[in-house]
């Protein structure tokens, strides 16, 4: 595989000159040649508090690319991944996809981290009729406003994760449930699937404190909690925020006073925040590498990343590049080409088992039905600092657990 | 003592003095006298250290001091007192007397300066602790001076300190003025109250635009209606 | 159109192309923005090039004209690009139409924010704007159902736009861009107008003395008010068209780091010059783009760049040019 | 409203202040340099960042956070001293827009040179053992650690308050913030103390980022939000004021806990609505002169 | 308040206050139409702050102003100009960085347009002429193309009264004009004003009470922001309250 960067670097010098030659707006999408690499447009937040999280997209998305052309491609063509930087603003992701539609010409879009980025991603892509695997969480994209026969959703979604998580911790911690929430779309969509889950129980919501996105202190919201006294404080929110709010509910000493969960923990972010903010703390996961030991298809890609990227271990968010990657190719493979009217069926028609369990894209809302690990944080035994969750738990795969076709607006 | 030659000072484009020259001997006041913007208050300014743009010479004591900032100046026994008394309001009268001392080696003697100079400036002795703001403007005149001088400066240059005085008190600074002459501090003086400056300067420069027009003795400037006149006319 | 619409025209002796090329500065600016496609690494960042070099231009108005630096203008062009975007969405009107509201919306905006705002002047007056507008930020933040919150607002489609019977397909990259082109030029061109009317003059001698200004007869509030919603219009075009380039309205749109990036625009390309912040903006995407292919920390570039401006070339990159050739 | 008490307003109360505490040790470095220098600098988040970093540095050789809380500021402080001296001493006089976009543009700089050093994900840092835990204050539980920081706050305060009014160079610093010229002609090199007080200033911002460090973490992007505060701060309080810095701090702290209590969404529009209203009422703030800057 | 025509302009017991500072102590005054009234006093003692006064620049403390029998006290500066009112200032205050003849168009068009964005500048020809006019009238007429910011200093006052007039004022305030001027700048200066009092009325301050005693008809003498006398050239000249604080300096 060619360095893609390099290329790139090389085509802009020329494009001053090259331009000219395709400037006519008549002239656009001849130059598509059969024997022509299959390009798979990448943006992700390269830069910006998910950089590292963005970096192990980009390492598990070409394990999937190897893979693919490894086996011989799509009879002879072979894949190229091109990243670009979104820079998590969704302004900069659509003009990156414009750029990856228009002048680079590529056949998919896999990529995005923010709920955000991914909405505008997949606004560019279905207004031009290319196809997005989004590997990112949203309840959003499946609904019918956003949706297309374009847009995939490899990535669980938070009414999945907050369902799996609620279902498994309000049987066992109690019933009293206050929620800390972010307040913006993804915050409520996880309170709301607790809240779903949570019908089935019976709980009891005592609160539910919206605090800003990117707050960096929590220390004024969390004495109102403890007042609460609940059972269970649901911490729905992402990244920093979680780690922060994690870091000083411990300070605070709530654990001690309740159980902690938050329907998504990530892996790279318990690194982030060390052992001592997340102790004990459960949450949903669509992937964490220690379940290689339970699943075969885990430790295979487990290992092929371990052995491309020196011992490393995947993340979370990293796993779904592989696996939204990796269903594009292999539904381009199976369609014979690369053409989205022909590969849309193939790839409905997946039964796949990549690396997580087996999983298939639901027909109305292409979105990927799968298993949601439970996981508790733990202190990472000295031999092995990336062994930090146990799993304690696996949510099978069940359509019962997503919202309905209809829910979202779909004719089922 | 005080050489200056050939000075020129601009601000910004504008070429404001025009080969300057002039002398302060050991003991004197010498007093420059002119219209409004004639280069009064930039040529103690220049020689003081204060303008951006200057070229020529300026020797105090046999050394050259163009090109060195301020505070060097200061440190070669230079003392000036800018036009509005430019104390320090938000201080206290005692707290702008010790800001007269922060770079002088004279003060460990703090105290013992403070006391000296409250004695010499009665008016100052009875509101030590009270905030500047609060004196009148020519109080506030006083402190300016009192600042300049208790660090004990070989040379004083003021620039139009009379300036929105009340009379009492103007007489009572000029009266000031020669008794420093007698005690030996030199004054380098910027006034607009021409026939009292130059009845307290031994010798006075007069500038217009930007250029020294006449130099002579306090007394005979004094005698001379026509360059008042001139020059100086009110 | 008037020398008198240029300061630095006047330094000048009226001489040749340089001249010429100032009476006609939209005429040759819409002449090398027809080309500029071209001279750009692909279309969809030449059109964010013209839509933040309007977006600069407007900001230049209040700022390099008039001399208030305000912080606040992410809520102008914010303004624009939400009120085009929901009018299209929600109220299902023709794009043409949000367009021209979405210039309307900033200008209202400024209207707001103005009155306000415009009582302080300096320093304060820039960090009214900046509260006001973060404010204003968190407005369209909560109402979810109209903005798409956090999420931002989806689905500003424009597909085929006919004009006099011409169906242009929008979608085509190289159309998108002439067709915001025409509106960026007829901005540019209105500006130049304004800024060549009686009414420019009375905005530069505001600037250069207020006080004067008051004893001449002016009414110094009114005309900083004024000059500020006609900046707020520029800006709500430029937000008007962002929306309907990228189809999507971004919450970020209205943060305050797009108010400090137009703020570094302008002073990039040169605030008071007619085009600077035009250059400005470009040079600062371009930069960015090239910049962030080659490397993850394009953002050292970026400090580096603006570290370097402000202590070598503090006239901006515009207005060093102009320096240079005036001294010639 | 579900355990509302008064135990639950005092303790929020007091939540407040120790989240205003932080905001004043942000906020009384920009306000000093302002006053100071008329710079209004945007790299001091950056500087507090930075304090962060250098503590976690520090720390992982060993050194330990009683020590760190001297070498901190000193380190962060040095480096806003070459900072001054060579980036912003050649912009005075050139007006108030230079040293801001400057302080911009470094601050990407800072920002992005911690990204290549340290890499972009952060780092936890423990709070230190002897602070660990939480305390009875009488209205509740408070962590020990966040007592530690109102207690550091305000002996820089006090420590401050006796620099500038009991020593000579505070008395030259309260005199150059009004009159540099003044100053000059009494023999000062003003220059230098322009140096001194942008160091002083990223000092204590750097002590701000090691005292918050344990609190959030650090990441490269920390000092972004926080210089926001820190400016409505110094502007609410009046630029320039090191009284107004204070109080402001505090009142903003409260307000944010405050709203936390009653609608903790809006909590960060309320800095910015408080913002907003204080500069319409009286648009320099607080303690801030009147016609600064205008 | 009845309308007296004689009286251009009243100021009744205004006093103004600056913080704790009384500037200005209860004057009263009645100015003449059609005369030169000059305020004179010593450096403080207040002729600033009552020229700021009758000119708007802000409002008294207390007491009242009328122009032409209407109350104007605390109207807004810039409605004093389209009332027929015109300044000068004390330190020179044009636009630098306009050329010399933009600078009185722009105050010409102060009075007809202010709003007008669209027409270029040079479609209102009226302006254009009437700036050329008045750039004559004041001497200026070479200096037509210059940016205003690099005039000598005479020639930036003599600019500013072109300014004053541009907006054909009937009452004319003159803060110091010959402030910093030499003895010829003066002169021409004088001869300007005396030149411009024959249309309109005049209000003056000086410093330099020798300068105004040939021209004015009236004088205000002001002194630690009370009125200390009043009345034609002669009166002030034997007023003894004006020699002792004035005039006559001190008698050693």
């Amino acid at each position: 595989m060619t360095d893609h960067k390099m290329s790139l670097t090389r085509r802009r010098l020329l494009g001053t000159v090259g331009a000219a030659a395709a400037v006519s707006p008549f002239a656009i999408n001849i130059v598509r040649a059969q024997e022509s690499k299959i390009k798979i447009g990448f943006p992700v937040p390269l830069t910006g508090p998910y950089g590292a999280e963005a970096e192990d997209q980009v390492r598990a998305a070409q394990v999937a690319i190897a893979e693919f052309n490894e086996a011989g491609g799509l009879a002879g063509r072979m894949a190229e991944l091109l990243v670009r930087d979104d820079k998590l603003n969704p302004g900069e992701a659509a003009t990156r996809t414009l750029e990856l539609i228009e002048n680079d010409k590529v056949n998919f879009i896999v990529g995005s981290l923010s709920a955000a980025v991914q909405l505008a991603v997949n606004n560019v892509t279905k207004q031009r009729k290319v196809i997005f695997n989004s590997i990112s969480q949203s309840d959003a994209i499946n609904e019918v406003a956003d949706f297309s026969p374009y847009t995939f959703h490899e990535a669980l979604n938070p009414h999945m994760t907050a369902g799996a998580v609620g279902r498994y911790a309000f049987q066992k911690f109690g019933k009293k449930v206050v929620f800390l929430t972010a307040d913006y779309a993804y915050g409520t969509e996880m309170v709301t699937g607790f809240r779903e889950a949570g019908k089935a129980f019976n709980i009891e919501v005592m609160g539910d404190i919206r605090h800003p996105i990117g707050a960096t202190d929590f220390s004024t919201l969390l004495p109102r909690i403890q007042a609460m006294k609940p059972d269970i404080l649901c911490i729905s929110n992402f990244g920093r925020d979680q780690q922060i709010a994690l870091k000083q509910a411990t300070d605070f000493g709530m654990k001690k006073q309740m159980k902690i969960i938050a329907p998504i923990l990530l892996y790279t972010g318990r690194i982030a925040a060390g052992e001592a903010a997340f102790e004990g703390v459960i949450g949903g996961t669509s992937y964490y590498w220690g379940i290689e030991n339970k699943i075969a298809s885990a430790k295979a890609f487990n290992d092929r990343f371990r052995k491309m990227f020196a011992g490393k271990v995947p993340s979370d968010y990293g796993s779904l590049a592989y696996g939204g990657v990796k269903t594009l190719l292999m539904g381009a493979k199976n369609a014979g080409s690369t053409d989205a009217e022909k590969v849309i069926p193939a790839v409905e028609a997946l039964k796949y088992d990549y690396y997580k369990g087996p999983q298939y894209y639901r027909k109305c809302d292409h979105q990927s039905v799968q298993s949601v690990f439970i996981i508790e944080s733990k202190t990472a035994p000295k031999d092995n600092p990336t062994d930090v969750f146990n799993v304690i738990a696996i949510d099978e795969p069940n359509e019962a657990n997503l919202r309905s076709c209809e829910v979202l607006g779909h004719k089922a | 003592m005080l050489r200056v030659e050939k000075l020129n000072a601009w601000y910004g484009a504008s070429h404001v003095l025009q080969d300057v020259s002039l002398e302060v001997n050991r003991g004197e006041i010498v007093c420059l006298i002119g219209r409004n913007g004639a280069g009064k208050t930039t040529t103690i300014k220049s020689i003081m250290g204060l303008m951006e743009r200057t070229s020529g010479s300026v020797t105090f004591e046999g050394h050259e001091l163009l090109g060195r900032p301020a505070h060097e100046r200061f440190a070669h026994g230079l003392a000036y007192v800018p036009e509005e008394r430019r104390i320090v309001t938000g201080l206290t009268v005692r707290e702008n007397l010790r800001l007269g001392l922060v770079s002088s080696p004279n003060r460990k003697k703090e105290a013992e300066l403070i006391d000296r100079t409250a004695e010499i400036f009665p008016r100052l002795a009875e509101r030590l602790d009270q905030t500047a703001i609060t004196m009148s403007g020519g109080e506030q005149q006083m402190l300016a001076i009192a600042r300049a001088l208790i660090s004990d400066p070989k040379l004083v240059m003021l620039d139009e300190p009379s300036e929105g005085i009340m009379p009492v008190l103007v007489d009572e600074m000029f009266e000031l003025f020669q008794n420093l002459k007698a005690g030996g501090t030199t004054i380098l003086l910027v006034e607009q109250n021409v026939e009292l400056a130059l009845g307290v300067a031994d010798r006075a420069y007069v500038l217009d635009q930007g250029s020294v027009v006449h130099h002579a003795t306090g007394a005979a400037l004094l005698a001379d209606a026509e360059i008042q006149e001139r020059y100086c006319s009110v | 159109m008037t020398d008198l619409a240029d300061n630095s025209a006047k330094r000048l002796a009226p001489s040749g192309f340089l001249e010429f090329a100032r009476r006609h500065r939209t005429l040759l600016a819409a002449l090398f923005l027809l080309v500029f496609p071209l001279l750009v690494p692909f279309k969809a960042l030449a059109v964010n090039i013209l839509i933040y070099g309007l977006y600069a231009l407007g900001f230049n108005l209040l700022f390099g004209y008039l001399g208030l630096l305000s912080f606040g203008h992410s809520a102008l062009f914010g303004a624009g690009a939400y009120i085009c975007g929901i009018l299209m969405v929600h109220v299902g009107m023709p794009w043409w139409a949000g367009v021209l509201l979405g210039c309307v919306a900033g200008a209202a905006m400024a209207a707001i924010i103005g009155t306000f705002a415009i009582r302080t002047s300096g320093i304060y007056f820039a960090m009214v704007t900046l509260a006001l507008s973060q404010c204003i930020y968190y407005v369209f933040y909560q109402a979810t159902g109209l903005t798409g919150g956090e999420n931002g607002l989806r689905g500003v489609n424009v597909e085929m736009i006919s004009i006099f019977g011409l169906r242009l397909n929008f979608v085509d990259p190289l159309t998108r861009y002439y067709v915001v082109a025409a509106f960026v030029i007829v901005a540019l061109w209105i500006l130049s107008r304004i800024l060549a009317s009686p009414f420019g003059a009375v905005i530069e001698s505001v600037r250069e003395n207020e006080a004067r200004a008051r004893a001449s007869g002016y009414d110094v509030r009114r005309v900083r008010l004024v000059t500020f919603i006609l900046s707020g219009a520029f800006c709500g075009l430029a937000g008007a068209l962002q929306a309907i380039h990228l189809s999507i309205v971004p919450i970020e749109l209205m943060h305050y780091e797009t108010s400090g990036l137009v703020v570094m625009m302008a002073l990039l390309g040169g605030m008071g010059t007619f085009f600077g912040p035009f250059v400005g903006a470009a040079v600062f995407l371009l930069l960015e783009n090239l910049v962030s292919l080659w490397t993850v920390h394009w953002q050292l570039f970026v400090g580096a760049v603006f570290v370097v401006c402000v202590l070598f070339f503090p006239r901006g990159i515009w207005g060093s040019i102009l320096h240079a050739m005036e001294k010639k | 409203m579900a355990g509302l008490s008064l135990e639950l307003i005092g303790l929020q109360l007091f939540a407040g202040l120790a989240l205003g505490s932080v905001y004043v040790l942000l906020a009384i470095g920009l306000s000093l340099i302002f006053g100071m220098l008329t710079v209004v600098n945007f790299a001091h988040g950056a500087f507090f960042m930075l304090g962060a970093y250098v503590g976690l540095w520090l720390l992982s050789i060993g050194v330990n956070f009683w020590i760190c809380l001297v070498a901190v500021p000193l380190i962060v402080g040095g480096f806003g001293l070459a900072v001054e001296r060579t980036l912003i001493r050649p912009l005075y006089g050139r007006g108030i827009d230079y040293p801001l976009l400057l302080t911009f543009g470094l601050s990407y700089i800072i920002v992005e040179l911690v990204r290549i050093v340290f890499g972009k994900s952060g780092y936890p840092v423990a709070t230190p053992d002897a602070l660990q835990g939480a305390v009875d204050i009488g209205v509740g539980y408070f962590p020990l650690y966040r007592l530690f920081v109102m207690g550091v706050t305000a002996l820089i305060l006090v420590g401050l308050w006796l620099f500038l009014e009991r020593t000579r160079y505070g008395l030259i610093i309260r005199a150059g913030a009004r009159d540099a010229q003044i100053v000059r002609v009494l023999g000062v090199n003003i220059s230098r103390v322009w140096l001194m007080v942008f160091g002083l200033g990223c000092g204590i911002a750097g002590l701000g980022g090691l005292l918050a460090a344990p609190l959030q973490g650090v990441i490269p992007e920390m000092g972004g939000p926080i210089l926001a505060e820190a400016f409505v701060v110094t502007v609410v309080g009046g630029m320039g004021s090191l009284m107004g810095a204070v109080l402001a701090g505090l009142l903003v702290g409260v307000v944010v806990s405050m709203t936390s209590l009653f609608a903790p969404e809006m909590a960060k529009v309320a800095i910015f609505a408080l913002m907003a209203v204080v500069l319409l009422i009286r648009p320099q703030g607080f303690f801030g002169r009147a016609g600064l800057m205008s | 308040m009845s309308v007296d025509a004689e009286v251009i302009l009243r100021t009744e017991s205004v006093s103004k206050v600056f913080g704790g500072f009384t500037a200005l102590r209860d004057i009263s005054v009645d100015f003449r139409r059609g005369a030169i009234t000059s305020i004179i006093g010593p450096n403080g003692a207040g002729k600033s702050t009552y020229f700021n006064l009758l000119s708007g620049a802000f409002a008294p403390t207390s007491g009242r102003v009328f122009f032409e029998g209407r109350d104007v006290t605390g109207l807004p500066q810039h409605r004093f100009a389209h009332m027929g009112v015109a300044k000068s200032f004390q330190i020179t205050n044009v636009f630098p960085q306009l050329t010399t003849h933009e600078n009185i168009r722009v105050a010409a068009q102060a009075l007809q347009t202010c709003f007008d964005m669209w027409r270029p500048r040079a479609a209102r020809r009226d302006l254009i002429d009437a700036a050329d006019a008045l750039l004559h009238l004041v001497g200026l007429a070479d200096r037509r193309d210059r940016l205003a910011g690099t005039l000598a200093h005479g020639e930036q006052r003599a600019l500013e009264i072109g300014m004053a007039l541009a907006s054909r004022p009937r009452l004319l305030l003159l803060d110091e004009p010959t402030a910093g001027m030499s003895p010829e700048e003066t002169r021409s200066m004088m001869d300007l004003i005396v030149k411009l009092a024959s249309e309109r009325t005049v209000i003056l301050v000086e410093h330099k009470m020798k300068l105004v005693m040939g021209i004015s008809n009236r004088l205000l003498v002001l002194h630690h922001g009370e009125l200390l006398a009043e009345g034609t050239p002669d009166d002030i000249r034997h007023n003894e309250d004006v020699k002792r604080v004035y005039l006559g300096k001190r008698e050693h």
